[in-house]
C-alpha cells in the first residue's frame, strides 16, 4: 500500500479532541470480558498523565445491545441516553467519552438524528423529564476513549519501558489493528482517519515502534455482529467470519492484533480456540495462536506496567510469546496470583490450541 | 496366322500375371467379406433378385450401360462421358477381340490369361485373309478409341472447365500411380504392337510405326523390351487398382446387382456401404455440387473426400466431415453410382459419441389445445420465428373455409427431425410417439405441415393411422385444383426455392410451382428442382459456424437471383430465416405468396 | 473576392451545417439534397434527447440562415468525375457544378425492422418502430396506438445482431428508448412500460439522469433480456417472449404496443458513392475515413471529405460539431 | 472434536482464479463460440423445451465458464435441439452443437 496516499486520507479526518476535563463511560461487556482493560485506561490517564476522568456509579448501559437486537425500540435508546448526558451535565462537564464502540456510534447516531430532527429532541427531553425528572445538554465534545489515547499517544511514548521492537532482531513487530465497526463506519468524520483507513490504532502502534500491516480483510467485521452471536444457531456466521479474517491475515505473520471495541478483542481472542478446535488450525506460532491485545494494555504493555495487572491472564490466547519478544519481565507463577490476595482460579487448557 | 514360339510363353508377361492374380484374389475376399457383412435378410434378398430374370436383365443392362458406356456421365457432359466411355468400352472392347482371335486361332492357348493381352507377340502373320485384316483394323480402331480417351484425360487435368467442372478431386499417391500406369499402357501397348507389326501384322496404328527405323524394330532384343514396358505398366496399374480410385472397375459389377436388389445401407462401412464406398470413381462431381464448396475451406469436407476417408476408417475426420454436412443430399442426386452418401451419414452420426443423456419425461405434460377442426395444423417450431407462416396459412384456410385448428399454439412438441439428423433416433422416438398420441387423438384426417424439415419426419417416422401427412404445397395446391381456393394473379415474378427436405428429401417439386403459377409468373433459378442448392441454414449441419454458413447462402441467393425475379418463395421457415438475412429481394413464405392472390 | 464552389452532397442536419460554416469562410457552397425538402431523419423527430429540445426547433436553427449557401432539394446525384481541376458533379435535373472539394454527408438509414420477422413489423396490428413513435408524438395519430395499457420497448433491434447482418451498436437506440419511454408515459400515465435491453448505454452527458429519471419519475421497468419472439393473440393483444436475465427467468407477457428500437444502418446511397468514388467502406458498411483518429473526415482522395452519420452512428450533437471539424478541414485544403 | 453446536459455514463466493476452467477450454475448442455469449438470453426465451422445463442455455453456459456447472448439465437432457436458439441467437453463436459439445465434455450420461 501507498503510505503517503493514506496519510493523506488521515489529513482529511481530523478529529479535535480536547485534552483534559472528561466525563467517562464505561462499557457494559467489557467490563466482563477485559475488566482491567479500563482501570488501566484511567490509571494511566490519572495517576501517569495527571488528567482529570470523571466516573460516576450511576451511569447505565446506553441500551446498544438491546437496540441493535430490536429489543428496545429507538425512542427508548434516546431516553437512556439523555440520562447519560444529564449526569454529565450534572456534574458540570461537557467532553464526554465512552470506551465503548456501540455506544460511541450510538451518541453519534443519536446526537445526529437530534441534529437533523429538533423535534425528536424535544420529545427525547420531554420522555427524559417525565421518566427522571432530568434535562441535559447535548455534549460539546464526544470521543471515544481510543481517541483519546491516540491523542496522547507521543506522552505515552515518551514515558515507554518498552517498544513494540522484536527485542532479538530489532525488526519492529508486525501489528494488526482492528477496528470496531461502529467507530466510523457509520460516521466517517467521527472518527480519527476516518472508516477506510482509520488512524486511530496504527497512530498508537507506530508512534510505539510498531509496523501496521494491511491485509485484504481488515475492514471485514470480527464477527460478533450482535445478533449473528448472541443467537446461538447463527454462530457458525460468527464464526466463519473471523476464521475469514484470519485466513486473510495468515500470511503477514502478525505479532498481535489490537483492537478498539468491546466485542472484537473477545471474539478474535475466544475464536481462536473455536476455529482449532473444528478445524485443527491455529495462526500463531507452534501450535499458538496470535494474541489479541485492547488497546489499553498494548500502551500499558509499553508502559511497562505488569501483564498480570493489566489482566492479560484473561486471554483465551497465551501472550507469553508477545511479551518474550518484545522483552517484558513477568513472572509466570503470578499469572493466577489475582489483586489482594484472592487468588483466580487456574483455566483448564485445551488440546486444539497451545494457551501457555 | 501361327504362333512364332512352341512353348507359348516369355518372362515379360510375368508382371501381368502377377498383378491378374493380385487382383483377383483381392477382388473374391473383397467380394466374400461384403457378402458376409451383409445382415442374412439383405443376403437372401440379394441372391433372391439374381434369379429373377427380370432383375437379371436390369442388372447386365446397367452393368453395361454404367460400367462401359457411362449413360450418366454423357447426360451431364458429352466430352465427359465420350472420355470415361472411350477408355472404358474401348479397353474393354479391346479385351474381348483379343480373347474372341485366340479363340479362333490357338484355341489351346485360350485358357492362358496373358495370350489373348499379348496376341500380337506370340503370333506371326502368314498370308492376308479378309478374317485376319478385319481383326486387325478392328483391333486398331478401338486402340485408337481409346487411346483419344487418354489424350482428354490428360487434357482434363489442365482444362477442367472444357469438360463442364469447375473442381476435380484431388488425387491420392495410390491415385496418382493408378492413374500414370493407365495413361502408360495404351501408348505402350501401341509401341510394342509397333514393334511386332513386321511379324505378326498390324494395321493403321501400328504398322505406320512399325514403317519408321525399320531395322531398329525388327531387331528381337528390342522387341521384346518394349513388351516388357507394356507388361510391366499393366502389372502397376493392377497392384495400384485395389488401393486406387479404380476398384471402381470390379466394385461396381457387384454394386449393380446390390442397388437392384433394394439393400439398406445398415452400417457406414460395411456390405452395402463397403461396396458404394470402393465403387466411388472419385470423379469429383460431387465437390462442385456441394454448397459448402461456396468457401475453399470447407472443399476438403465434400462427399467425395469422406469415401476417402471412410475407406481408410478414419474415425476422427470421418465424424468431423460428417457433423460439418448440411445433409441436403445434393450430392447423391449428382453422383454417378448414386452413393447413397445421406444414409452413410446418418449410420455415421448415429454411432457417434456425444454423451447426450437426452430425457423427455416431461413432453406427457404437454397438453395441446384441443380443437375440432378436420385439418389440423403443425406450424412447427421454426414457424414461431417467422409469424408470417402461420399467419397467411390460416388466412388461407378461412379463406378457404376449411375446419382447422393449430396443433402447436403457444409452442409445441418439435418434430425430431433436428434430433434424428443429429443421429439421436433413439432418443426421438419418445418425441415421435407423444406426437402421434396427440396428432391421432386429435380426430383430424389431415395434418397439415408448413415446415418441409418436420414434413420429412412425418413422412418417414411417423405412422398415423387414418391421418394424411400433407405438406401444404400440396395442400393449397389441391384446394386450387379442386377451386376450393381462389387466387387472382398479379404481376409479381416468383424465385421458387425447393427446400432440401421437401424436394430431394420427399420428391415435391411441382405442387408449390402450380400453386405459384396461379398468382403470378415463375422465374427459374439456376439450379433447382433435383439440383437446387440448400439455404445455408440447415439443421443437417452440426459443426458449420455462422460464417461459413453466409458463404453457402450467398451463393445460394445468386442462384435464386437467376432470372430477376421480384420475390424469392421458399416452403420452409428455416428457408424463409436464411434467406432474408442476404437477399437483395424480398424473401416470402409460399403461403405469403399465395395471399398475395387473395381478394384484398 | 469569391473564393471557389464546395459541392455537399446530403442536406440533412451535418450537410447543412457544413455548408452554413463554409459560407461564413466566404465559400460558396452547394448543397444538393435528394429529398424534396432540407433536413433528413431530423424532419420526422419531434424531440431530442438527452433534455427534449424540440426537434423543429433545431431545423429551424439550421435552415433559418442559409443565406449564401446555393441549395437544391430533389436533386439526385447522376455522376461524380475527377479532374486535375477537381470535381464534376452532375445532377438529374441537368445541373453540373465544378469544384475542387466534395463533401459527403449522405447520413445513414434506419435498420428496416419487418427484417427482423420474428418481431412481426408490419404482421402485427400494434408493433410500431421509433421513427412510427416519433411520427406519433409528431402528429398524434397513429391507429395502432389505441390507449395502450402496457407497453414495450425492444432495443437493439438490427443492431449487435449477426442475424441482421449488422454487428455494431447503433450508439443512439438506448437513449431514444429511455427518451421515448418516459415520453409515452407522459401521454399515458397510466401505462406499464418495460425496456427490453441487453446493455443500457448512456455515455453521453447527463443521460444517465434521463436514465434516473424515467426509473424515478416514470417508473419504467427495466429488463435485461433481449426480446426473442413476439405472437399475436385472439384479441390482437401481443405475446412477448424474453428472459429475465438478472432473474435468471424466461417470461411471457402480455403488451398492448411494442417499439422497436431499429437502429442505425448505411444509407442505400453509401455503396453507391463508394463504387463512383472509390472510397473505401468497413465491413460495416459505412465510408471508412482515412484515419479514423486523426483524419476521420478525409479520404484517401484529398479533395473528398465525408462527415455525419455516413462514416458510423453519430449523435446530432456529434453530427454537428464534425460537420465544423470538416469545414475547417476543407478550408485548409483549399488555401493550401 | 468438540460439538459446539454451530460450525464453520463454507464461503460462497466464487474462486474465480482457482477454478478449473481445462474443460471450458476443451470446450472452446471443439465448439470455438463458446466464447462468445452476451448473455441476452434470447435462447432461454425462444426455448421449445424451456416452456416444459427449466432448460437455460445462457445460464449453463456463464456457470460452466465460472466453473460451478453443477445441476446444470442436467437441465440440457431436456433440449429437442430444435435449433430455435440457433436462429434468435444475435452473436450468431452454432448453440446446437455448442450443445452437443457440452455433453461431450461434461459428459451428461456419466
Amino acid at each position: 500500500m501507498i503510505y503517503q496516499g493514506k496519510q493523506k486520507i488521515w489529513a482529511d479526518y481530523q478529529k479535535e479532541i480536547p485534552d483534559d476535563h472528561w466525563f467517562y463511560v464505561r462499557s457494559c461487556i467489557r467490563q466482563n470480558f477485559f475488566p482491567a482493560s479500563e482501570v488501566t485506561m484511567l490509571k494511566i490517564f490519572r495517576e501517569m498523565l495527571g488528567k482529570d476522568m470523571y466516573e460516576t456509579p450511576h451511569h447505565t448501559t446506553c441500551g446498544g445491545i438491546a437496540y441493535h437486537n430490536e429489543c428496545i425500540p429507538q425512542e427508548t435508546q434516546m431516553a437512556i441516553i439523555a440520562r447519560q448526558f444529564a449526569l454529565m451535565t450534572e456534574a458540570g462537564y461537557e467532553n464526554y467519552t465512552c470506551s465503548c464502540i456501540t455506544s460511541f456510534g450510538l451518541y453519534c447516531e443519536t446526537i445526529e438524528t437530534w441534529h437533523e430532527m429538533p423535534e425528536v429532541l424535544e420529545r427525547t427531553r420531554e420522555n427524559l423529564w417525565k421518566a427522571c425528572r432530568r434535562e441535559f445538554n447535548i455534549p460539546k465534545y464526544l470521543a471515544h476513549t481510543s481517541d483519546l489515547v491516540f491523542k496522547f499517544r507521543k506522552e505515552i511514548g515518551a514515558l515507554a519501558k518498552y517498544r513494540l521492537v522484536n527485542k532479538d532482531t530489532g525488526e519492529p513487530l508486525r501489528v494488526v489493528e482492528h477496528i470496531g465497526c461502529h467507530y466510523a463506519k457509520m460516521f466517517p468524520s467521527k472518527g480519527v482517519g476516518g472508516a477506510e483507513y482509520p488512524y486511530v490504532l496504527v497512530g498508537m502502534a507506530e508512534e510505539w515502534g510498531g509496523n501496521v500491516i494491511d491485509y485484504p480483510e481488515r475492514r471485514h467485521c470480527c464477527g460478533f455482529g450482535f445478533r449473528q452471536y448472541l443467537v446461538r444457531a447463527n454462530r457458525g456466521y460468527s464464526v466463519s467470519n473471523t476464521h475469514k479474517k484470519f485466513e486473510s491475515m495468515e500470511p503477514f505473520h502478525p505479532d498481535f492484533i489490537v483492537t478498539n471495541c468491546p466485542g472484537c478483542p473477545y471474539f478474535l481472542d475466544r475464536w481462536q480456540y473455536v476455529i482449532a478446535e473444528q478445524t485443527g488450525k491455529t495462526y500463531g506460532g507452534n501450535g499458538q495462536g496470535i494474541p489479541v491485545l485492547t488497546y489499553e494494555e498494548m500502551a500499558g504493555l509499553v508502559l511497562g506496567l505488569d501483564p498480570w495487572d493489566i489482566g492479560m491472564q484473561v486471554h483465551q490466547i497465551a501472550v507469553e510469546p508477545l511479551l518474550d519478544k518484545i522483552g517484558i519481565e513477568y513472572d509466570e507463577s503470578k499469572k493466577y496470583e489475582g489483586t489482594g490476595g484472592k487468588p483466580l482460579p487456574e483455566p483448564e487448557f485445551p488440546a486444539a490450541i497451545r494457551c501457555c | 496366322m501361327r504362333e512364332r514360339f512352341l512353348i507359348g510363353f516369355d518372362p515379360f508377361v510375368l508382371p501381368f500375371m502377377l498383378g491378374m492374380a493380385f487382383v483377383l484374389i483381392y477382388c473374391i475376399i473383397g467380394l466374400i467379406r461384403v457378402i458376409l457383412q451383409l445382415p442374412k435378410a439383405d443376403r437372401r434378398k440379394l441372391a433372391a433378385s439374381l434369379f429373377v430374370p427380370v432383375n437379371a436383365l436390369r442388372n447386365i443392362r446397367d452393368m453395361f450401360l454404367d460400367c462401359l458406356i457411362h449413360v450418366k456421365l454423357w447426360k451431364r457432359n458429352p466430352k465427359l462421358g465420350y472420355m470415361h466411355s472411350s477408355i472404358a468400352f474401348g479397353w474393354f472392347m479391346l479385351i474381348v477381340l483379343g480373347h474372341v482371335e485366340t479363340f479362333i486361332y490357338v484355341p489351346g492357348k485360350a485358357g492362358l490369361f496373358y495370350y489373348p493381352i499379348f496376341f500380337r507377340y506370340f503370333m506371326q502373320m502368314e498370308n492376308y485373309s479378309l478374317r485376319g485384316s478385319f481383326f486387325f483394323v478392328a483391333m486398331d480402331l478401338f486402340l485408337l478409341i481409346v487411346l483419344s480417351g487418354i489424350l482428354l484425360a490428360m487434357f482434363k487435368r489442365i482444362r477442367k472447365r472444357f469438360f463442364g467442372m469447375r473442381r476435380t478431386t484431388r488425387l491420392s499417391l495410390t491415385d496418382r500411380v493408378g492413374l500414370y500406369s493407365l495413361w502408360a499402357i495404351f501408348p505402350l501397348r501401341w509401341i510394342a504392337e509397333g514393334f511386332t507389326a513386321g511379324i505378326a501384322g498390324g494395321s493403321f496404328m501400328t504398322i505406320p510405326i512399325n514403317m519408321l527405323l525399320k531395322n531398329f524394330m525388327s531387331n528381337p532384343e528390342n522387341i521384346t523390351v518394349a513388351w516388357w514396358m507394356y507388361s510391366v505398366a499393366l502389372g502397376t496399374f493392377m497392384f495400384a487398382l485395389p488401393f486406387s480410385r479404380y476398384m471402381h472397375i470390379p466394385a461396381e459389377i457387384l454394386l449393380i446387382p446390390m442397388k437392384n436388389a433394394g439393400l439398406k445401407v445398415y452400417h457406414p462401412r460395411k456390405g452395402f456401404a463397403l461396396a458404394q464406398i470402393y465403387t466411388c470413381p472419385s470423379c469429383g462431381v460431387c465437390i462442385d455440387a456441394c454448397p459448402m464448396s461456396a468457401s475453399r475451406q470447407n472443399l476438403k469436407d465434400t462427399t467425395v473426400y469422406l469415401v476417402r476417408q471412410v475407406k481408410r476408417n478414419n474415425a476422427r475426420r470421418m465424424n468431423a466431415m460428417t457433423d460439418k454436412c448440411l445433409m441436403c443430399g445434393k450430392c447423391q442426386e449428382v453422383c454417378q453410382i448414386n452413393l447413397q452418401s445421406y444414409d452413410i451419414r446418418m449410420r455415421i452420426r448415429e454411432r457417434a459419441a456425444y454423451n447426450v443423456g437426452l430425457k423427455y419425461d416431461y413432453l406427457d405434460s404437454y397438453k395441446p389445445v384441443p380443437g375440432k377442426g378436420k385439418v389440423l395444423y403443425y406450424a412447427g417450431c421454426m414457424s414461431s420465428l417467422t409469424p408470417v407462416t402461420g399467419r397467411s396459412v390460416r388466412k388461407l384456410l378461412n379463406a378457404a373455409g376449411v375446419s382447422w385448428t393449430q396443433m402447436d399454439e403457444g409452442g409445441g412438441i418439435c418434430c425430431g427431425r433436428p434430433l434424428i439428423l443429429a443421429g439421436r433416433r433413439r432418443e426421438a422416438a419418445d418425441m415421435i410417439a407423444r406426437n402421434t398420441e396427440i396428432i391421432e387423438g386429435s380426430g383430424a384426417s389431415v395434418l397439415l405441415v408448413s415446415c418441409a424439415i418436420c414434413y420429412r419426419v412425418f413422412k418417414e417416422e411417423y405412422q398415423l393411422k387414418g391421418v394424411k401427412v400433407m405438406h401444404y404445397t400440396e395442400y393449397f395446391n389441391g384446394l386450387l385444383e379442386e377451386g376450393k381456393l381462389r387466387l387472382k394473379r398479379g404481376d409479381l415474378k416468383y424465385a421458387y426455392h425447393d427446400p432440401c427436405d421437401l424436394g430431394r428429401g420427399c420428391g415435391i417439386y411441382d405442387e408449390p410451382r402450380e400453386a405459384l403459377f396461379r398468382v403470378g409468373a415463375l422465374a427459374p433459378a439456376k439450379q433447382e428442382k433435383a439440383m437446387s442448392v440448400c439455404c445455408g441454414g440447415s439443421v443437417g449441419s452440426l459443426t458449420l459456424s455462422d460464417g461459413d454458413r453466409a458463404a453457402i447462402t450467398q451463393a445460394s441467393v445468386v442462384n435464386m437471383l437467376h432470372s430477376g425475379p421480384d420475390r424469392i418463395v421458399t416452403a420452409c421457415p428455416l428457408c424463409l430465416k436464411t434467406y432474408s438475412r442476404y437477399s437483395p429481394v424480398k424473401v416470402v413464405d409460399f403461403a405469403e405468396a399465395l395471399c398475395d392472390g387473395l381478394e384484398k | 473576392m469569391a473564393k471557389d464552389n464546395v459541392v455537399v452532397i446530403g442536406g440533412g442536419p451535418c450537410g447543412i451545417e457544413v455548408s452554413r460554416n463554409l459560407r461564413d469562410m466566404g465559400y460558396t457552397p452547394i448543397l444538393l439534397e435528394q429529398q424534396s425538402e432540407l433536413g433528413g431523419h431530423l424532419r420526422q423527430w419531434d424531440r431530442l434527447f438527452p433534455e427534449g429540445v424540440d426537434a423543429r426547433k433545431v431545423l429551424k436553427e439550421l435552415t433559418s440562415d442559409l443565406r449564401g449557401v446555393k441549395w437544391f432539394t430533389d436533386a439526385t446525384i447522376d455522376s461524380i468525375k475527377k479532374s486535375r481541376k477537381g470535381y464534376t458533379v452532375n445532377v438529374d435535373s441537368g445541373m453540373t457544378f465544378e469544384s475542387k472539394a466534395v463533401i459527403l454527408t449522405t447520413g445513414f438509414k434506419l435498420f428496416p425492422a419487418e427484417k427482423k420477422e420474428e418481431y412481426g413489423y408490419n404482421i402485427y396490428e400494434r408493433v410500431i418502430t421509433n421513427a412510427d413513435l416519433e411520427e406519433y408524438f409528431r402528429t398524434r395519430k397513429d391507429s395502432r396506438i389505441q390507449d395502450p395499457k402496457t407497453i414495450g420497448f425492444v432495443h437493439c433491434v438490427g443492431s449487435r445482431d449477426e442475424k441482421a447482418c449488422n454487428r455494431q451498436c447503433s450508439k443512439v437506440c438506448c437513449a431514444t428508448a429511455v427518451k421515448q419511454a418516459s415520453e409515452i408515459k407522459e401521454l399515458f400515465p397510466e401505462a406499464t412500460v418495460y425496456c427490453f435491453y441487453m446493455d443500457l448505454r448512456m455515455f453521453g452527458r447527463s443521460y444517465e439522469d434521463m436514465y434516473l429519471n424515467a426509473q424515478k419519475k416514470y417508473g419504467v421497468r427495466f429488463i435485461r433480456g433481449r426480446v426473442s419472439e413476439v405472437s399475436e393473440d385472439i384479441d390482437g393483444k401481443l405475446f412477448v417472449k424474453a428472459e429475465d436475465t438478472l432473474l435468471g427467468k424466461p417470461m411471457k407477457m402480455k403488451m398492448d404496443l411494442l417499439v422497436l428500437m431499429t437502429g442505425i444502418i448505411p444509407g442505400e446511397s453509401t455503396a453507391q458513392y463508394s463504387e463512383m468514388l472509390g472510397i473505401e467502406r468497413g465491413e460495416d458498411g459505412f465510408f471508412a475515413p482515412k484515419d479514423t483518429i486523426l483524419e476521420p473526415c478525409r479520404t484517401k482522395d484529398a479533395g473528398l471529405f465525408i462527415a455525419g452519420t455516413c462514416t458510423g452512428p453519430k449523435t446530432l450533437p456529434e453530427t454537428l460539431s464534425e460537420a465544423r471539424a470538416t469545414a475547417i478541414q476543407v478550408h485548409n485544403f483549399l488555401s493550401k | 472434536m468438540i460439538d459446539f453446536g454451530y460450525s464453520l459455514s463454507k464461503s460462497n463466493a466464487l474462486k474465480i482464479e482457482n477454478l478449473d476452467d481445462s474443460r471450458f477450454k476443451a470446450l472452446h475448442k471443439l465448439e470455438p463460440d463458446a466464447y462468445k455469449c452476451i448473455g441476452c438470453g434470447s435462447c432461454t426465451a425462444s426455448c421449445s423445451a424451456g416452456v416444459f422445463t427449466e432448460l437455460s442455455l445462457r445460464k449453463t453456459l456463464l456457470s460452466l465458464q465460472r466453473g460451478e456447472g453443477k445441476g446444470y448439465i442436467d437441465q440440457l437432457q431436456s433440449c429437442m435441439l430444435c435449433g430455435k436458439c440457433m436462429l434468435v441467437c444475435p452473436r450468431g453463436i452454432n448453440t446446437r452443437h455448442l450443445i452437443l459439445s457440452i455433453c461431450k465434455i461434461y459428459s451428461v450420461e456419466q
